[in-house]
């Protein structure tokens, strides 16, 4: 299995998630991040204090899904969260040993 | 009552009595009115201080925290922002022209004229006539009563189109529209020269003038300006419910200035208005709790907070002269109307007023006239004698709804048409998702 | 003060004094009091009406952020809209039956019978009369005022079983427990012809009636209903402490509308309750703070705040007659008494009260209501002479707390079992872990 | 104005008139005044009450939002709770020895005695003088009114040295400068005896008393203390501009109370004060907010909350006797003033005033107290009469400031060493990264 | 060593840490986040506007440990974490190269 | 890659983010996370009631960086982010198979 982590932008979410149950993406996991990188972030100003806001908000997705799943997941999730702006974000992939679903027990696979 | 006003004669019999009356409304600026020497009651100067402070209060925090609880926490410190300089900009336009342009002592049916520009002549002593013959209040605390109302109605049309438009191009729309609407209107409404209040109309304090008026041109601009970026598909649920039901509580609070302050007096007059004050609103925040209920199972705090302020509209114009039984109808009537409005009308239509300006003001102001003219009658437990006619009124009120919802929709769709030239309206789709705090005013709402 | 009720042949002559002595307090309805033309002086009119705005300012936002901020964050607006929603159902009710309920004129040491339902009778002329005799009130402003007592009591209760109970069911209670204890006791304690006021019963702002009333139902609900899922192991600290304290700081500001509104008149008597309003409240807050420090070195927010709480409830029944430093030592007393009572008694016996209502409003009230009879005394800086009895007083105060606690405890049992033979009290466990706020509300407070 | 205090044998005549004129300050404690017997006006009562209840509402929640939004999460509930403990002690020392050493009767031009320790001899009968001869308040309303100034008074200082100061010292710190330089300077400005109420200098509402005074005690404070761990490195933003706002909002509304009240009486004159306070403050807001727009293209709301607090602080000394087109211009000026000096001059001379209150209020009540010299002459729209001479009234006026900066400076000095010595003043650097909250209260003020 | 993730219901997390401490587990990460999968989210309804909130709220904990644990952390967290209804949870296995104890610079096993 | 997991005081974050990005990484997710550990919480009374806290706020870094850079990573945060006292925090490296830019399609490590 392979876990999926995307950093992506925020209003891309919904969407995202759409894509994603259509191929048979069953679960994820999703954060409210502060994402540093090329985007540059801001500045705030407060009674002539300036402070600069090096991070800007993203939503960090996890995803695990079987071997066979994981290139579509990626591909999807490319297609869907790009605007072709800066800041549209990153996909990692990583190996997952081992699954299980709480609830039932179930592994691997079958957890997902 | 308004004949009353114009019987000098009969004053000073009429002064008991009077006192523990319920009167028209606004008007009456003129120094001196009765033929003994004026009476002003420091009991009545009390109480026009308090409404003064109370409508202010209603305005910041009151209506910035009931509109900015609703919108995206992105957008908070916009309507913030946008309802404070919008007050602060008014007041100081209300004392240079505005207060003369309503009240300045001309006899136009339009404007009060230039006689009292930047406060001419106005000093600690000079002292404006309540309804009571022969009693007075200083001039200076109706000049602040007065402000307060001209201060919180342009800041009511925010909201139709919160999320979306440059401070700028607010500012810049708001000193045109208040200007060329809401002065003119306030003059024609409660001035004694002003034209709706010559043809009769009743408008205790304020239906025409500030919800109508404001709700109005809310709507001409949410039609002029379009709908938010992703609205109908993103989430746009309010960012604090805990805030917006604040505000709400803060507008009910504060009403009691708005409304009972209107009466100039403390008297039987205003505890008339005090009492409708409470109970329509009461009746309109559960009628639409109970609409809910009925039709989908959970009553919402913002379905409450919305009835409480349909409510609180509805019975502006009609709290001097209709009875507590009347308004507890009043008040279950608005809800019902509106909550259909604001459900079914608005998404059939497909408009996007962000905060259901039009829905709730310029709706429920209409409720609110129209039923003054029929609940104001004696056999509905109005103060009117037999001599009233519902219909003779209705024709009145109607009259003053039309003309009050073409002057200021002409005015307002202007004043939008220039805005968008000198500056534009709105911002960048991309601004308009990062939020406006940020992109306008360089802060964030919460660090937390 | 009671007796001087009774003499108005000394009327005429009295009335200079008594414009500056305290009076009992909120009784006197019957429209037309001395012989001579009754007076309504303006000033105490507008204060009458700050007093009424102020109440209400207590109920929404004020009880309902000290409370709503105590909770977890999932069932904030449920505390928010139950606030709400039984203020407004109550002021319909109110002018419904509960007025006459009350204060209809009728003679029973019970109630006031059903001579003003639908204030059958009340218009913009009819005046209430005050503690001076010869002074009047307009009857629509005494009833807005004794309205805004009538709907933040029940408000009052929910703190006690916080977090758990079904919307509909808190309102069924609220409607059947206001009918048939609060109206009742309301005509008891402050009409003339109320048992309580004729055994001579000293209440000034309404210990008894609000909030020993109030806290006994809370505590019988605590015991009925259970306590919360997770209680003792879960984290259940105050979800904002901000709103806790925002809401307690409203409440101390309000509550000079609710203590010295009482006093129906704005002179040295309403002075005199004002200041004891400040400082008992003040010395609570400090006493609650000072014990904390001691017993584990860091003063809190919410001991502050609770202190606050506690000396507002203690001096409310005690306001009118007792004196400044009687009044300090009083809100020394309050603090100790039910910090002792809400940290080792509470934990003891092991009940869910969620937010202390037993521990705080009727201790609290019960402190209060003895205390008055003791520092009334002129030797203590009260306001009664030497024919004072601290003993017979006592006594007085000692049948009025028990009498209260009974007939509420007693209605607020049945008023239970009611409701849950008809709705059911409490939500189911999986419910209570989402929260009431999307369960009954279908919203969320926060989407930050 | 300070003349007609003295003349009363022209009392009778000048009632009328009087009543309608604005009166010099919140002088006037002797329990009787004029030859016929003295008038109690429940209007002035009414509105004396109600401007009591503002100024506490200012400080709590007011002052304490305005604060507490300012600071980061982790210290808001110890800026609340400084607010209210400082406020709570303030008022028992109040009645314990305040009131007596400010207006105690004594005629030290540097203190009023003991004669009033714990309100010795006050009872419900006894009144105070106004500025109209021949009218009186009760004493209790007037001592409530005076206590809520010395309770605001000290908060104002916490601003300074935030987010750093061990709680019990900054209790120590404040009983001490409250003993020796609010009380003392309190009666030197507005007792009839005291030092720069017989110099002739005008101080309506408390711009030495309360803004220079508290000022300049806070700068002292940011020297003594030292800057806050990571300052200049750290994002120190405003955790929640939203309370920030509601905070200032609340300090605009409860301003009435505290500058109109300081008139004593409901007339005209309060009316000067009240338009006064709306339209300075309004312009101030405009003014910051258009300054930066210019400066760096984008408004702030803090900008404007700023604003508005230099415009609250600068018009407090003057609105009793400028016009209120001097009062805009005054806004103006401030503004400009204050903001130059918190963003440029503070960054140069690198101390660590974390809240402004250098910035704000003693600069701003410095701006304040010399225009109040210039706008109170005739020609430019003030009251004072021909006789009037600026330039006079302006050494007057300086020598008022530089006689509290000087006297509050070197107090506060002396308290911060005596603090330090006994409890040490700051937290620990790890406990200051953590917060006060947790160290300091045990509590947190948000659990989302 | 293994980098155990697991998104469990909140009102679990007390309950799970403690087992976890009883079987010698000495640190986590606690992250709240938004979990998506079979348990269905529910609808607000904002004057008459619908807003269907997918997401149901999940503590994700994250807890490095020494291969030989691995086995009974995973077993414990499935059966603390349990109720039996839909939406319990799921736990994922992951393969961690190397460890850093900041305060000492210790490594790997040395450094939980 | 190198996926670098490190959990860190709160107050240390611009300090690392600036050394980090001295050191050539070019981007990281950040979250605010309640960590679990050695560094005891602390416990809030409410009326009484007690609630022990024993979580306490750490910052967590994601940095994704090639092969050859981790363990500078690695060495950079240990050094930064040490103050010597207990509540460190702790650095996890895993390894990442796959990685892809979203705005540009790139891949591995042309997409950090
Ligand atoms: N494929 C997945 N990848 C990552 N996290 C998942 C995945 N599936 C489920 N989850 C997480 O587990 C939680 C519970 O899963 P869900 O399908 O609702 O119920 P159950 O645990 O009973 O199978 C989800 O809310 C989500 O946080
Ligand atoms: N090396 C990295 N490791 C982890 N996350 C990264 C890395 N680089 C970027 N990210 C994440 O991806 C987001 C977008 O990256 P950024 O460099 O701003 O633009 P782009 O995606 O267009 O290259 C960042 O905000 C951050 O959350
Ligand atoms: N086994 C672990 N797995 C995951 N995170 C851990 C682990 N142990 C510690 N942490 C994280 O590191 C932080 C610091 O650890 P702690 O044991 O408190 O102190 P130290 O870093 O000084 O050893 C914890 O708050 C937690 O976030």
């Amino acid at each position: 299995m392979k876990l999926i982590v995307a950093a992506i932008k925020p209003f891309k979410l919904e969407e995202v998630r759409e894509a994603l149950t259509a191929i048979g993406v069953r679960g994820m996991m999703v954060t409210e991040i502060k994402g540093f990188g090329l985007q540059s972030g801001h500045t705030e100003i407060y009674r002539g204090a300036e402070y600069a806001v090096n991070f800007v908000p993203k939503m960090r997705l996890e995803i695990v899904v079987s071997d066979g799943l994981a290139d579509q997941v990626v591909d999807t999730i490319t297609k869907t969260a790009r605007t072709g702006k800066i800041g549209d974000g990153k996909i990692f992939v990583i190996d997952v040993s081992h699954a299980v679903r709480v609830r039932t027990g179930e592994t691997n696979d079958d957890a997902l | 009552m308004d004949r009353m006003l114009k019987t000098t004669g009969l004053a000073a019999l009429m002064l008991a009595v009077a006192a523990a009356l319920p009167a028209f409304a606004q008007d009456a600026t003129t120094t001196a009115a009765a033929v003994a020497a004026p009476v002003m009651d420091k009991g009545d100067v009390s109480w026009m201080m308090t409404s003064s402070a109370l409508v202010l209060f209603m305005t910041i925090p009151g209506l910035a925290l009931f509109y900015g609880g609703l919108v995206r926490a992105k957008n908070m410190l916009s309507i913030l922002m946008q309802t404070t300089i919008i007050a602060c900009m008014v007041m100081v336009m209300w004392v240079a022209f505005g207060y003369s342009m309503s009240f300045g002592g001309g006899t136009s049916p339009y404007w009060g004229g230039l006689g009292k520009i930047f406060l001419k002549g106005v000093n600690a002593s000079s002292m404006s006539a309540t309804f009571s013959p022969g009693y007075v209040i200083p001039e200076y605390v109706f000049i602040c009563f007065q402000m307060t109302f001209a201060a919180i109605t342009p800041g009511l049309i925010i909201g139709a189109w919160a999320e979306r438009v440059k401070f700028k191009s607010v500012l810049l729309f708001m000193a045109i529209w208040t200007t060329f609407s809401y002065f003119p209107i306030a003059h024609m409404v409660w001035d004694a020269s002003g034209l709706l209040f010559k043809l009769g109309a009743i408008d205790f304090a304020g239906g025409t003038v500030v919800h109508i008026n404001a709700g109005i041109a809310a709507f001409v601009g949410c039609l002029v300006i379009g709908k938010r970026v992703g609205y109908g598909k993103e989430n746009m649920a309010p960012h604090s419910m805990v805030m917006a039901m604040i505000g709400a509580s803060m507008l009910w609070f504060g009403w009691f200035g708005f409304n009972v302050g209107s009466n100039l007096e403390a008297n039987g007059g205003a505890g008339l208005a005090m009492i409708n004050t409470f109970v329509a609103t009461a009746a309109a925040a559960l009628t639409w709790s109970g609409v809910e209920a009925l039709q989908r199972g959970k009553a919402s705090m913002l379905g409450a907070a919305s009835g409480m302020v349909a409510g609180l509209v509805a019975i502006t114009p009609a709290c001097g002269t209709i009875g507590p039984m009347g308004a507890i109808l009043l008040g279950f009537i608005v809800s019902v109307v509106c909550y259909f409005f604001v459900t079914v009308v608005k998404n059939a239509m497909k408009y996007d007023d962000s905060l259901d300006v039009f829905g709730v003001h310029c709706v429920g102001g209409i409720v609110g006239a129209m039923a003054t003219g029929v609940f104001s009658a004696g056999w509905l437990g109005g103060v009117k004698d037999d001599t009233y006619s519902i219909a003779a009124q209705s024709l009145i009120q109607f009259e003053a709804v039309a003309l009050t919802l073409v002057w200021s929709g002409v005015v307002a769709f202007v004043a939008y048409k220039i805005t968008d030239v000198v500056f534009g309206l709105r911002v960048e789709a991309d601004v308009e998702r990062e939020g406006l705090d940020q992109a306008s005013h360089g802060e964030t709402a919460y660090h937390m």
